[in-house]
């Protein structure tokens, strides 16, 4: 039960006052280029959880074993970041064997899930260094949402930013970026003036 | 005698983008009333600095873009009032010139003016001060120490908490229900007096330039938040009092919530955007970082509006029979 | 949810309503009217659409001749005949004193038209409590029916009735009295009532006037002002501008109103506010419809009910940004109808 | 001889065009973290220039050699792999160049592994252009992506000025960065536009 509330409790903070999208910043250049691509917004949503979960119970792993090293911060990143790549091997192996017609359709989206999990899980990671095994999969459940979301609402908003009644200079990405810069003021507002 | 060939229609409207403008105006003007008549002239002065900020933000942008100079909308007024109305009354007369910038250079001209500002401007340009800002937008004067305020100058004069600070600090408020209901207690310019704030609703609502739906849909939500989590040990009604009347509820639900353009356009739509606002003003006093954090959560419900709109389909009403020609 | 379709105007209608019916004085090398032949035979259906037919009577409502119109009611049988006896636009006043000066006669003529197709119920429409109670003072036994002051009031008494379950006919209000003249004294339709208005004119007046006569003798009977800009003929909503004033009256002219000043629309962008959707009585979403009309590539499944446009040019008058709504609807409608083929193939 | 003026002019294009015309942080919107993020003191914004140029150089002309070679599926994961090799001897430069700089730097050093500007570098351009031009984009990215931080990190310091020391903070949290990016982008948008009015008359 406390595991499970923990998960819930991790996922929650994930989702709003620790967002890593929007109060960290992290991983926008992925959002975006997912929200252009609507369709495949869900299966590009379930990957990220899939390998933040790996990646973060990798992570925790690593991060165990190399507690006492003095090259941690340096080493760190990189194992983690060989860990994906991994994950992504073996991932596009199994789907390529087994599920041929899945994988042509949505192959597209797998390394760049990959490499944004990367992205996702190192601030986690970095962040805390004791942290258990059910707080990690909430993490994982947590980011995997809040990519959703965000991409799901800059897709929405995507159309409306383009539109003729804007200065040239504006039109598109400088809107989105704007855009992105007020919503993250929202965020910004759970927890105030700290940094992540 | 030349003939002109028109295009139809030839009549007068009785609105138009303007005139709905100018009736929030005239409603954001009578919030004034009360303020003025108890500590003179100050209000004012803020409410007069304000516009000439967001006129001045307004032509710039135009020779910026060597456009035509045109502020007939009057939507960049209805901005700057919002923001004056939100601010306490002893805050320097530069913050809220401070958000007005922020709210029409940065919140409303790029993303094309009105009727396309995926964001209300008024509350981006609040959010943003009470980022930068944080003390000066949430340190209230104390209405019932009776010192004089400066109308132009900074002031020094003593600060009390306001009631919803008081609630985030989990205790109990100490306010009459008199001096409740006619605004007698530490908090925002324009956002105390809720019996005005209740009148200027109504007007606007009997006017059609608001819709009753976003703000019914908003207080029910916050009420019924009050009543079953109480922030502080005591009857669901009295937490549903303070919670209702304390903070910028009220105002941000009245006129800030409503703004048409970046509201859903159905009006299933609709009242689902004021619960979801609702809960999110009610969230955010309760865990956010401030003692109230009103115009975060309207950009939150603003982010969502798109997906609202798309949602709830709006192309056939329901229950209806269509004869045929 | 309160459903509240069409717009409230300002309605001007007492300055005409206050004088009776003028006519408007002829010139002299007119020649004489022709009286019809004296009808033979009993009174039956085919009888009163060949009257209707021989005096050339044409309903002001919508234009078409009315024996065409009877035709076509008899085929379909109606339950019921409405008499159209009040007037959309603002400041329109022709239909009710046609009504007020001729209760009976348009009554007859209803109970003729009524006849003619098939109805067993007729009903006079009248627009507000007040007009009804008047009405009823001068005949108690016209059988009255309300459509009410929304703009537009003929497409929401149809709604009304149709809710009702009832398959309703509508005919104008001065065809009714000319069906009556016709078949009682072998009268052809040859003048019609016309309202006058507009800050253009000196006297708002509703005038008997030929059909065929120029507008200018109308407008100088009641006026005219030098400096006119603007005149109108129709309604001040669906109605068109006139550049030529020589222009002959029609049977379908209902009102004439010149201006001194075309009034100006600033063009805002939408702003969302709903009030077009709540003015359409046809269910149209028309800021839905302008939208996807500004795209490059306009979907056609999201046009949706655009067919069913009437016209009425509710939406435009109810905008308050001043955006050409009915020009997108109708727009709209002339893509989908071509649209239709191209999804075919 | 002509050629070689040629390929000059050319390497000088594709260069401008990572510096300003095509800045893959205001026009690609690819690795914005290390400037939204850090891009908060002049000293951050030297240390992360330095480490991006010492690893994204050498990984793009790795790929230049190797990427066709890999099979399509393979290459991402391929790319992300030998970034993460990379990244140890960049680091460890730019940590004798300037001492402490990674821990001081933290997360935002650490995710340079997974920098989309770079990992999209070279994965898609790098296998398929030559060396020469490689280089050119390589350097002319890293010079763009400095000048970038760069002059965030001047509006930042020149903004926390007038701030408080709350204020302070919020100005170096990552909306604010979103905000000034918004509208470099929004300049480096609006001189292409005049550019290719030019071209247009010119023509």
């Amino acid at each position: 039960m406390t595991t499970f509330v923990q998960m819930l409790i991790a996922a929650l903070l994930a989702v709003t006052a620790e967002n890593i999208l929007f109060n960290g910043g992290v991983g926008f250049s992925h959002v975006l280029r997912a929200a252009r691509r609507p369709k495949t917004l869900g299966v590009y949503s379930l990957f990220v959880t899939l390998f933040s979960l790996l990646s973060s119970v990798g992570g925790l792993w690593i991060s165990t074993q190399m507690a006492s090293s003095v090259f941690r911060p340096v080493l760190f990143p990189s194992v983690v970041a060989f860990c994906a790549v991994l994950e992504y091997v073996l991932a596009a192996m199994v789907l390529k064997m087994l599920f041929l017609p899945f994988y042509k359709r949505y192959g597209q989206v797998l390394a760049p899930a990959a490499i944004n999990t990367v992205v996702l899980s190192i601030p986690f990671a970095v962040n805390r260094f004791s942290l258990s095994l059910s707080s990690a999969a909430g993490y994982a459940l947590g980011t995997g949402i809040a990519f959703y979301f965000a991409a799901g609402i800059l897709a929405h908003a995507m159309p409306g930013l383009k539109n003729d009644a804007m200065p040239k200079a504006f039109r598109g990405l400088p809107a989105m970026l704007l855009y992105i810069g007020i919503l993250s003021m929202a965020f910004a507002g759970l927890t105030g003036a700290k940094l992540f | 005698m030349t003939l002109l060939n028109a295009k139809t229609p030839y009549l007068k409207k009785e609105t138009s983008v303007s005139s709905m403008m100018r009736d929030t105006l005239t409603a954001l003007a009578f919030l004034l009333v009360l303020p003025v008549a108890r500590y003179g002239a100050r209000p004012l002065a803020m409410a007069a600095v304000t516009l000439v900020a967001c006129v001045l933000c307004e032509i710039a942008w135009s020779l910026l873009q060597s456009r035509s100079i045109n502020t007939s909308d009057c939507s960049s007024m209805v901005t700057g009032l919002i923001i004056v109305m939100l601010m306490p009354l002893n805050a320097p007369l530069w913050l809220p010139c401070a958000a007005a910038a922020f709210a029409i250079l940065v919140a409303k001209k790029p993303f094309g003016s009105t009727g396309h500002t995926p964001f209300n401007p008024a509350a981006a340009g609040m959010a943003f001060i009470t980022l930068l800002w944080p003390q000066r937008i949430f340190s209230y004067f104390n209405p019932s120490a009776g010192e004089v305020l400066p109308v132009f100058a900074d002031c020094n004069v003593e600060t009390a908490p306001s009631p919803a600070a008081v609630l985030k600090n989990g205790l109990k408020p100490d306010i009459l229900p008199f001096d409740m209901l006619w605004g007698v207690f530490a908090g925002p310019v324009g956002a105390t007096g809720i019996l005005v704030l209740c009148a200027c609703g109504l007007y606007l609502f009997l006017k059609r330039t608001a819709n009753w739906e976003i703000t019914a849909g908003c207080l029910f939500a916050g009420a019924v938040m009050a009543a079953l989590w109480p922030r502080i040990a005591c009857a669901p009604l009295t937490s549903i009092k303070y919670e209702l009347m304390s903070g910028s509820l009220l105002f941000c639900a009245v006129f800030m919530l409503t703004d048409p353009v970046t509201s859903p356009r159905t009006g299933f739509g609709r009242v689902l955007y004021g619960l979801l606002a609702g809960v999110l003003i009610m969230l955010f006093r309760r865990y956010g970082a401030y003692e109230q954090g009103a115009w975060f959560a309207i950009l939150l419900a603003n982010a969502v509006v798109p997906q609202i709109n798309s949602l709830v389909c709006g192309d056939r009403r329901w229950g209806e029979e269509l004869y045929e020609e | 949810m309160i459903l509240r379709h069409g717009i409230k105007l300002d309605q001007q209608k007492a300055a005409s309503l206050r004088h009776k019916i003028q006519d408007l004085p002829t010139a002299e090398n007119q020649k004489k009217t022709e009286w019809l032949p004296l009808r033979k035979g009993e009174l039956n259906s085919n009888a009163i659409i060949a009257a209707a037919q021989a005096a050339g009577i044409v309903d002001e409502f919508d234009g078409v001749p009315l024996f065409r119109k009877l035709k076509k009611l008899r085929r379909l049988k109606p339950d019921m005949i409405v008499a159209c006896c009040f007037d959309e636009d603002p400041c329109t006043t022709s239909a009710m004193a046609t009504l007020r000066e001729n209760t009976n006669a348009i009554i007859a003529g209803l109970v003729l038209a009524g006849k003619a197709c098939g109805a067993k119920e007729n009903k006079i429409a009248v627009a507000t409590k007040h007009e009804a109670k008047m009405i009823q003072k001068i005949n108690p036994q016209a059988d009255l029916i309300l459509a009410g002051e929304m703009y537009p009031a003929r497409a929401l008494l149809k709604r009304k009735l149709f809710a009702n379950r009832k398959n309703a006919a509508y005919i104008g209000a001065q065809a009714c009295a000319a069906l009556l003249a016709a078949i009682d004294d072998g009268e052809p339709q040859t003048s019609t009532v016309v309202t006058v208005a507009g800050d253009g004119v000196e006297h708002w007046r509703n005038v008997r006037a030929r059909i065929g006569t120029p507008l200018k003798e109308l407008l100088e009977f009641c006026g005219l002002s030098e400096k006119t800009s603007l005149v109108v003929t129709g309604s001040s909503i669906t109605g068109r501008a006139v550049t030529d004033l020589n222009e002959p009256i029609a049977a379908t002219t209902r009102c004439v109103i010149a201006l001194k000043k075309a009034p100006n629309y600033k063009e805002y962008p939408c702003i969302g506010c709903q009030r077009c959707a709540r003015a359409c009585p046809r269910g149209i979403v028309p800021w839905k419809i302008q939208q996807e009309m500004q795209n490059a590539k306009p979907n056609l499944v999201r046009l949706t009910n655009v067919q069913k446009c009437i016209r009425c040019a509710a939406c435009t008058v109810a905008c308050p940004s001043g955006i050409d709504l009915t020009g997108a609807v109708r727009k709209a409608a002339q893509l989908k109808k071509s649209g239709d083929f191209i999804d075919i193939t | 001889m002509r050629n070689r003026r040629v390929l000059l002019r050319e390497t000088g294009t594709i260069f401008l065009n990572g510096v300003l015309y095509k800045n893959p942080v205001l026009v690609g919107a690819l690795g914005m973290f290390p400037v939204v993020f850090a891009g908060n003191d002049l000293k951050n914004a030297a240390e992360l220039s330095l480490l991006y140029f010492f690893l994204s150089v050498p990984l793009s002309l790795f790929f230049c050699l190797v990427g066709e070679m890999v099979p399509a599926w393979m290459r991402p994961g391929l790319v992300l792999a030998s970034s993460a090799l990379f990244y140890l001897p960049a680091a460890w430069l730019t940590d004798k160049i300037e001492p402490g700089s990674i821990a001081s730097l933290g997360m935002a050093a650490s995710l340079m592994i997974c920098n989309s500007m770079m990992l999209s570098r070279a994965n898609e351009y790098a296998p398929t252009h030559i060396g020469w031009a490689v280089a050119a984009d390589a350097l002319g990215c890293s010079a763009g992506f400095m000048l970038v931080i760069t002059l965030t990190v001047l509006v930042r310091s020149l903004l926390m000025t007038y701030a408080d020391t709350q204020g302070a903070i919020s100005v170096s949290m990552p909306f604010f960065g979103f905000l000034i990016l918004g509208f470099f982008a929004a300049f480096v948008q609006w001189i292409n536009e005049k550019r290719s009015q030019k071209s247009i008359k010119k023509r």
